[in-house]
């Protein structure tokens, strides 16, 4: 690691395991994301009960709306919580 | 948690992963609110985007989820203290 | 997410962990599958094998579940672009 | 790590990796304990019908009493937990 | 699971990863069953105590679900058995 | 590690970091499994109203063949997720 990504000072090494940790945190975080959505969609659109392995036509559309209203509300609630930790330099409970 | 029988060096490292995992509970809390919110707020899927009584569902939903989470997180703590004083008290 | 600013070093553990985290995904793909389609399908326990109605309703379930995963995974990809793009508009 | 924490064997180092990994470990299931609280207690005390962003007065009660109620219950458990234990030097399945 | 291909310092390391994750299985054991006896048996919120009628019921739900998870991991262990061998054969 | 492992080259030392990472993968995989198959069998032979601490025969007879049945789903859909994959060089979503 590092041997051709320029100094290689402790200070260096450090602060990459700090941006490797960080990369990693934010990929957790959008499967965590994507794995919710799903399950919230599944929910939404598709019964459970089966009568064949295809999505119907008002599935998929379904669907398609349910991502969309999904990804909208994660954005306004991203904003909300921003707007509280800014107000209250306010911490996560714990 | 008491951490002042680790070494100096122990206790950074502990911080760091005390930070690590701060961002974490934050990530799940912003991701377990959409979920939590959207489930029990978006109902109508005639249309892609938010409509207005959604909207302040939502906003309500997650600000109660918040106030809920503080509001344990305080009573939390002072249980937590509390089994800490019964525990140093029965040594 | 973009490693172009990630020394070369790191890009290469980056893949490596990126590749550890594909697996992981799929193994609780799979688990999942299981966990819901058992849930769905599976309600006659006076005997001790799948029925034929479960074998089908199990199939059914999964190849929908899939068909699920696969398209959210597309119109997800779509929308973080989108947000690429109007982060990068933004700058 | 350990530059000014004493000793710098091998062993100490083994001692303080074993050490930092319980501190984890406590750490990871006290926040556990605290997401599962509270789900729990929103599910019992908080109506998912929401009429405005505030917790009434009954809810505040009712979510009090059941951070109370729950860590009785978790440490009772517990305690089952070690009696099970010391009887038939029992052990967690898997 | 077969470690015994492994080098001896790999079997040592693999030992103490067990080691941890028998921990984590323990207090994750610990922490769900709280939150499935609470669940069941808590509805009285009038009161800041578990009432009788509340304790037996959450003794009642531990010990119930302890003996389910040790059956199952009885028949687990069994199916796992009965896999390698049939996995021995087919080789 | 791999002091008395035979080679101790750098090749020796990723190839066993490899094959520890793939254990450790493994484990998890079997536990998560495990556990969904507790959660799972719990609520189709379990109720949730108790009387006493014991499993009835009825429970322990359903139990059995609950985890028989879970288990042959399993192996079911894995064949099937292998097929797909053979079929479309298909990839996990995401």
């Amino acid at each position: 690691m590092g041997l051709f990504g320029g100094g290689n000072s402790a200070a260096a090494a450090a602060q990459s395991a700090a941006q490797l940790q960080m990369a990693e945190q934010e990929m957790d975080a959008i499967t965590d994301l994507f794995n919710r959505l799903v399950s919230t969609c599944n929910k939404k659109c598709v019964p459970n009960k089966y009568r064949d392995g295809e999505l119907t036509k008002g599935e998929s559309v379904c669907i398609d709306r349910c991502v969309a209203k999904y990804m909208e509300a994660h954005d306004k609630i991203g904003k909300l919580l921003q707007e509280m930790n800014a107000q209250q330099g306010g911490q996560a409970p714990v | 948690m008491d951490f002042s029988g680790m070494s100096q060096g122990d206790q950074e490292v502990m911080a760091r992963i005390l930070e690590k995992k701060q961002m974490q509970d934050f990530l799940r809390l912003y991701n377990g609110l959409t979920e939590k919110c959207v489930g029990d707020c978006v109902e109508d899927f005639t249309v892609r985007h938010i409509t207005g009584h959604e909207q302040s569902c939502i906003e309500y939903c997650a600000s109660k989820f918040i106030k809920l989470s503080q509001r344990i997180g305080q009573r939390f703590a002072e249980q937590q203290a509390l089994q800490q004083e019964a525990a140093g008290a029965g040594q």
